[in-house]
């Protein structure tokens, strides 16, 4: 019961990870004129966390009295994290423009919500996971407003907030009546009442507020109203974040509660599950077509990649699980590379956020041109990028599980997205430049997505790289 | 001694590191010698290659011909295996000799043609970036891969087309061309993906053998089989350009010439029969897929070759007998005979590209002059260019022994001998308008009088364009001796050389018997009609008035005569040529392809925009509309679950 | 003796009612009281369910709630003050400059 | 028994009526005071429940402070007056009030209909459940890994509540 050396080594990236937020509060509080160094401590902290999630990566255990996993899948979303935080401080350097004084805050809270999101990743408990949830909510409601000078930041951290705060209540609901029914919260105390809770009506309830609860993080139809006005309004770093952290471990927690321990094997769940999915993936990619603002259009595009993910949970076999964990990585690394672009053409707050202003981008500063329509020709599905080979993976398990109406309408609907995605590169390199703005990239900012495209390619062309490792975490 | 097939993966590296090396440091380059160069040298290299590799082949046993090179494992998803790894047998090193060779020169040719073009290096990546996904679509191994190469190409005729951005084209801007291509391309694609995956499940393989030799096993009209087949060949419609979907074709006439000459003749569009070649197995087994595809081929062939009888735009013409070739490719699959549809890929490859680039020569002395209507009299000013667009437009009229005779025959041979009537009459009705609007354009072209602007200045093209057009010209010419019949006398060594390709799926056919007395009558009638053609095009659009004034000056008796041959030709303008003109000019082009396919494609994409600018009004900003549209789906959620 | 249901659908009914009040109120600190009473609804339940299984864990998730409840609010208001400097309004229907 | 009994529908009525004149007072202050009293309702029913620690907690916490923290605000901002936030009734209203009744009707199916759950009777152990501990005992050790986490999440809140609300943009 109490507490082993073991279990804080189990733990060690989340300490590490907290542990350097908490440094930085107190450097913030004794050295007043530090700045500078935040972003490096917190990337050196992150790396650290990462080496100890790759020393615990081995075997899968349990700490905290069965609180949290950590190992295996667990070690896999810590990485992951990691790196998307990583990304996100390489790319912040537009933070200085908008309060100078906050930088040290800003990385406090991203790191913050790094936690909570390997929290989620890795929690074995519904409180758990419902507090790693909280944690990255609060640290994205605080992170969505803090350009706070600009009524638009204010807009999207209020409707963030009581939007947020609102699905809480179901999802809090939903574990409720989960608890009320197994008298556990424990996820592994709940798989091993399966399958006899599965014929209490209230048990099935509470899975699917919990699912509500969920898929409003995650951006399912029709709990996705506040992604594009939360995306437009918040910083961009901050909105990359958002919608590669934030989309990732909302899903890592829906694998977690979902498919890893239970396997979604209710037919009413699935149902409900491939609707959302249907849903979505229409919405996503039909409403992004109006968008003129590049932050909405993402926006669209990450719902719309929510509903191919949810793709994999629908065919609810190890192939979809898989699927998902590399389609994550994929999608994840894509969307903060190309919000990366879109901060660096962004040249101050809610400057240049137009489609238009990507006119001649490609004469005018061809290496943002070329990463950005790597980008989008992953997230399209263009082979031999990453993008397309995750795509597969989760549409080949859709089929494996006899589902090819939902594989139909994923490329039906995937085409309609062309129109959009195509929009930007055709703005890019078939349209003139409007005007003369040099954009000057930092070195970080150029490490950052060099690493990330390199990463897209690489995982298009050798996948095994990152398949290999999806692989151990469900036996056929 | 040591196999060329181990090197195979050189065939698609080297235009791959041209494409790396143009594309990443073309810019810093400032030579366009060697941009060129390099470029050039990539696909010559690999066209080296291929040569020793197919050398190799045809001195090795039939049976040992076949091999496949994996290079490394792509992806593995639970059971499936895919591999990078290529399959070399004859149908694939055919096609990319074809590929390499008529794409290297293509490229020589670019580099006189692309000449003080501001994007010169970006123009030769791309290029490469075209030939290396090519190269990969026809040597996988596995659908997937191919799919690869499939996207690809995809991708690269959408930064092609859209090349020069800064022109306009047709009312409109080239990269609405582009896009129109890359998006009329992914719903032929949506077709494939969707077959890929029904192969998967019902395979479990995507590797080309083994889904053949299961399929092979399936009884004949397989429903499964059926729609694989279908969605495969909705790909090919989609990639080779046919009825519905053929609106990109024309319109990636936007990009420049040696472009429309690449995707029109050796690359992109033989994809889609090359995919029917390569699947002919499953094909052969679902009969109503293969009357499917002759039908939209003959469709396709008809069509396409009425259309081009009205254009005046040099390249549109071009693109729209492209169109009906192609459906004359798909007539051939159509009715079980592949190997002849590639035959006619390969002749084809040769006299397309042969006019594609005798047109970007014309297009060039004439500073962007693309009306044939406003050129006349060049054959004095441009004599090889003339010289070699004179063979390519004999040889795609089919006249013997230039190589479009040898393998347009052929297919109409075959459709005659398939049982239908009607094929061979639409093939024979099309290879007649073929022969016609071709002479249209080369009278128009080169002869009678000069109707181009004085200033302009009209002279030969460089050595670096004309050396191509004379050894495609050659190849033209001689390209279809290797595939002259057994009942010529000939010992058709091209079908012999593929028969191992299609044995599975010449199997399943009846046995055709040997009519050597309607052979020669069918192939007398089909050279008959072309050449009617041919004549009646040149009697037509040679009104030289210069001839005619001598005439009459020289005959002053004649005159009478004279007057009345006329009468008889404006007998025929109105009574034969105006109906079908305005036919083709207000029905089938305006109305059918403008107004209703093209209309449709574009309209779908513009109404899901305008539906889309219409939903989007719910979202209204108010926090209250959002909380309400999350709570209707609570509500419905649990009424499912109730219910 | 009050059976298990009277006090889950009391809990119910104090939900569907904070969700009427987050549907239909405009100001965004009164939306934000409702959202409270959703929450309070939902720890009614978990200590109904904790007393009924007599087991603690559901009273100990009642304390996070609360926790996070408390950490929510602070953040809650200070958006909502933030906002309030920038617009004046606390208006839900007068926020909507990101829309379409 | 019948004190238990009139205590609960008394709460119940209590309760509720708070809770409605939470939704439908105009003045946000009179929503928040209601609120409190809806808070201290809630508590009542945690003591019928047997739990003790939680009610007093809940008081302390959620009317004594969250509350608190409510009215302060509301003053702060001056939203006392009315007039500023008129707020109309129209169709949405009553698309919401349908919906939300729809909700309730769902949720009552549920659990009068649909589940039978045969639990009439507290638990024995729940009085000993409730106190503060054996509460303790279990937060310090089988929670101990949330309860620290619950520190990490106040953190996040005070710097993101004190860089959101402070007054001047740089100091």
């Amino acid at each position: 019961m109490i507490p082993t050396l073991q279990d804080y080594l189990n733990i060690a990236p989340i300490l590490v990870v907290s542990s350097v937020a908490l440094l930085e509060v107190v450097i913030k509080i004794l050295f007043k004129n530090s700045k500078k160094w935040f972003s490096y401590i917190s990337i050196s902290g992150l790396l650290v966390a990462i080496y100890f999630a790759v020393y615990n990566f081995g075997a899968i255990s349990l700490s905290f009295n069965d609180m949290l996993f950590s190992g295996g899948f667990a070690s896999f979303f810590e990485i992951l994290f990691c790196i998307i935080g990583i990304l996100t401080i390489l790319q912040s350097e537009s933070v200085n423009k908008i309060d100078e004084f906050n930088t040290a805050e800003y990385q406090i809270l991203i790191l913050f919500s790094i936690v909570g999101m390997m929290i989620m990743g890795s929690g074995a408990d519904l409180i758990t996971i419902f507090l790693g949830l909280e944690l990255m909510s609060i640290c994205f409601y605080i992170l969505a407003g803090f350009a706070r000078k600009h009524v638009a930041a204010n807009e999207a951290s209020l409707k963030y907030f009581l939007l947020g705060a609102f699905a809480t209540g179901f999802l809090l609901y939903g574990i409720a009546l989960i608890y009320g029914t197994t008298g556990t919260t424990n996820i592994l105390a709940i798989a091993r009442q399966y399958p006899m809770i599965f014929s209490i009506p209230l048990h099935v309830i509470g899975f699917i507020l919990l699912l509500i609860g969920f898929a409003f993080k995650v951006a399912l139809v029709p709990f996705h109203m506040w992604v594009p006005d939360v995306y437009e309004g918040s910083m961009t770093n901050v909105t990359g974040l958002m919608a590669s952290g934030g989309k990732a471990s909302a899903f890592a927690a829906f694998l977690l509660t979902f498919s890893i321990p239970l396997g979604v094997k209710n037919m009413e769940l699935i149902q409900i599950i491939s609707w959302l999915a249907v849903a979505t993936m229409f919405v996503g990619n039909i409403f992004g077509l109006a968008q003129r603002n590049i932050k909405r259009m993402l926006g669209y595009s990450s719902i719309a990649h929510a509903g191919y993910l949810l793709v994999g949970l629908v065919s609810s076999n190890s192939l979809g699980n898989q699927g998902i964990l590399f389609y994550l990585v994929i999608y994840s690394v894509t969307t903060i590379c190309a919000f990366g672009v879109v901060s660096f053409v962004e040249d101050e707050y809610g400057k240049n956020l137009n489609i238009e202003d990507y006119s001649g981008l490609s004469v005018s500063n061809p290496f943002l041109a070329a990463v950005m329509s790597l980008c989008m020709f992953s997230l399209i599905g263009i082979p031999p990028l990453a993008g397309f080979v995750g795509k597969y993976y989760l549409f080949a398990s859709a089929v494996q599980s006899n589902l090819i109406w939902i594989v139909v309408i994923g490329i039906l609907t995937s085409i309609i997205s062309l129109y959009y995605y195509l929009r930007i590169i055709v703005f890019m390199y078939f349209k003139e430049p409007k005007t003369e703005n040099k954009i000057i990239l930092s070195t970080e900012s150029k490490i950052s997505l060099i690493f990330s495209s390199v990463l897209i390619l690489l995982l298009g062309i050798y996948p095994s790289l990152l398949l290999s490792v999806v692989e151990k975490f469900f036996k056929l | 001694m040591v196999s060329m097939y181990q090197f195979i993966g050189l065939i698609p590296l080297f235009p791959l590191i041209g494409f790396l090396i143009n594309g990443l440091l073309g810019s810093k380059i400032k030579s366009e010698k060697i941009i060129g160069s390099i470029s050039v040298l990539a696909v010559s290299l690999s066209f080296l290659v291929s040569t020793f590799i197919f050398f190799e082949m045809i001195n090795l046993p039939t049976e040992e011909r076949l091999k496949i090179v994996t290079l490394f494992s792509w992806i593995n998803v639970g059971s499936i295996n895919v591999d990078i790894s290529y399959q070399i047998d004859q149908l694939s090193i055919l096609m990319t000799l074809i590929i390499t060779g008529v794409g290297s020169l293509i490229h020589i040719y670019a580099t006189g043609y692309m000449h003080g073009d501001s994007g010169y290096w970006r123009f030769f990546a791309y290029l490469n970036l075209f030939i290396f996904t090519m190269l990969n679509l026809v040597l996988a191994d596995n659908f997937l891969l191919m799919f690869l190469g499939w996207e690809g190409v995809g991708l690269c005729s959408y930064l092609l087309i859209g090349f020069w951005y800064d022109r306009d084209f047709e009312n409109s801007t080239t990269s609405v061309a582009a896009k129109k291509a890359f998006i009329v391309n992914r719903i032929g694609d949506f077709g494939f993906l969707i077959a890929m995956f029904l192969i998967v499940q019902e395979f479990g393989s995507l590797q080309f053998l083994s889904v053949f030799s299961q399929a092979s096993v399936i009884p004949s009209g397989d429903k499964i089989l059926t729609a694989i087949t279908l969605l495969l060949f909705l790909g090919a419609t989609g990639k080779s350009a046919q009825i519905p979907l053929f609106v990109w074709l024309p319109d990636a006439m936007a990009g420049p010439t040696p472009v429309s000459a690449l995707i029109h003749a050796a690359t992109m569009v033989t994809a889609g029969v090359y995919l029917l070649a390569r699947s002919s197995t499953m094909f052969i087994l679902a009969p109503i897929t293969m009357d499917v595809v002759a039908v939209i081929g003959i469709c396709t062939a008809v069509f396409a070759g009425t259309i081009a009888l009205v254009q005046n735009d040099i390249k549109k013409i071009l693109a729209y007998s492209t169109l009906s070739q192609l459906g004359f490719m798909f007539l051939a699959c159509g009715v079980g005979a592949f190997s002849v549809g590639v035959f006619h890929l390969m002749t084809h490859a040769f006299f397309k590209a042969l006019l594609f680039l005798g047109a970007g020569a014309i297009i060039h002395s004439l500073h962007h002059e693309q009306n044939i209507q406003k050129m006349g009299g060049l054959k004095k000013y441009l004599p090889k260019t003339a010289a070699t667009f004179f063979i390519a437009a004999f040889a795609i009229s089919g006249i013997p022994p230039l190589s479009g005779f040898f393998s347009k025959d052929e297919i109409l041979w075959k459709a005659f001998s398939s049982g239908s009537i009607w094929l061979w009459l639409f093939g024979i009705i099309g290879a007649c308008l073929t022969a016609f609007y071709i002479f249209r354009l080369v009278t128009l072209v080169f002869n009678g009088e000069e109707r181009f602007d004085e200033d302009l200045h009209p002279k030969e093209v460089p050595s670096a364009m004309t050396i191509p057009l004379i050894i495609l010209a050659v190849l033209s010419a001689i390209g279809g001796l290797i595939g002259i019949p057994h009942f010529l006398g000939g010992s058709n060594k091209f079908e012999e050389f593929l028969e191992p390709i299609f044995k599975r799926a010449n199997y399943q056919l009846p046995i055709a018997h040997d009519e050597i007395f309607m052979e020669y009558l069918l192939m007398s009638i089909s050279v008959a009609l072309a050449v009617g053609g041919i004549l009646f095009a040149r009697h037509l659009y040679l009104k030289d008035n210069s001839i005619a004034e001598k005439i009459s000056k020289k005959y002053n008796y004649g005159y009478k005569l004279l007057f009345n041959k006329y009468f008889v030709d404006e007998f025929y303008d109105k009574v034969v040529v105006n109906p079908i003109k305005n036919f083709s000019d207000s029905v089938l082009w305006k109305k059918l392809d403008v107004k209703i396919i093209d209309e449709f494609i574009n309209a779908s994409g513009r109404i899901t925009e305008y539906l889309s600018s219409l939903f989007v009004k719910i979202q209204t900003g108010v926090t209250d509309t959002y909380v309400l549209i999350f709570v209707m789906g609570v509500v419905l959620i649990l009424l499912r679950m109730i219910i | 003796m009050i059976p298990i249901q009277y006090y889950l659908l009391f809990a119910g009914f104090l939900f569907s009612v904070g969700l009427v009040g987050v549907l239909i109120r405009r100001n965004a600190i009164v939306v934000f009281m409702c959202i409270e009473i959703m929450l309070n609804s939902v720890n009614l339940t978990f200590v109904t369910f904790s007393a009924y299984l007599g087991d603690a864990t559901g009273q100990i998730v009642v304390f996070f709630v609360m926790t996070v409840a408390a950490a929510e609010a602070a953040v809650g208001l200070a958006i909502i003050i933030s906002l309030f400097r920038n617009k004046q309004t606390l208006n839900i229907n007068e926020i909507n400059l990101l829309k379409w | 028994m019948a004190l238990e009994q009139i205590i609960f529908w008394s709460l119940i009525l209590v309760a509720g009526f708070s809770a409605i004149m939470v939704v439908v007072s105009r003045s946000p202050i009179t929503s928040a005071l209601y609120l409190i009293l809806n808070l201290f309702c809630l508590g009542g029913f945690y003591l019928t429940l047997n739990a003790q620690f939680i009610a007093i907690v809940h008081i302390i916490v959620y009317a004594g402070a969250i509350m608190v923290l409510f009215l302060f605000v509301i003053m702060l901002l001056n939203l006392g007056d009315e007039s500023k936030l008129r707020e109309r009734i129209d169709w949405k209203t009553y698309i919401s009030i349908s919906i939300s009744v729809a909700f309730f009707v769902e949720l009552y199916y549920i659990l009068m209909i649909q589940t039978p759950i045969p639990v009439t009777k507290l638990h024995v152990n729940s009085a000993e459940v409730g106190t503060v501990e054996y509460l303790g005992k279990v937060l310090y050790t089988q929670f101990i890994f949330p309860f620290e986490l619950t520190s990490i999440l106040l953190i996040a809140a005070i710097i993101g509540a004190i860089i959101l609300a402070k007054k001047k943009f740089t100091i």
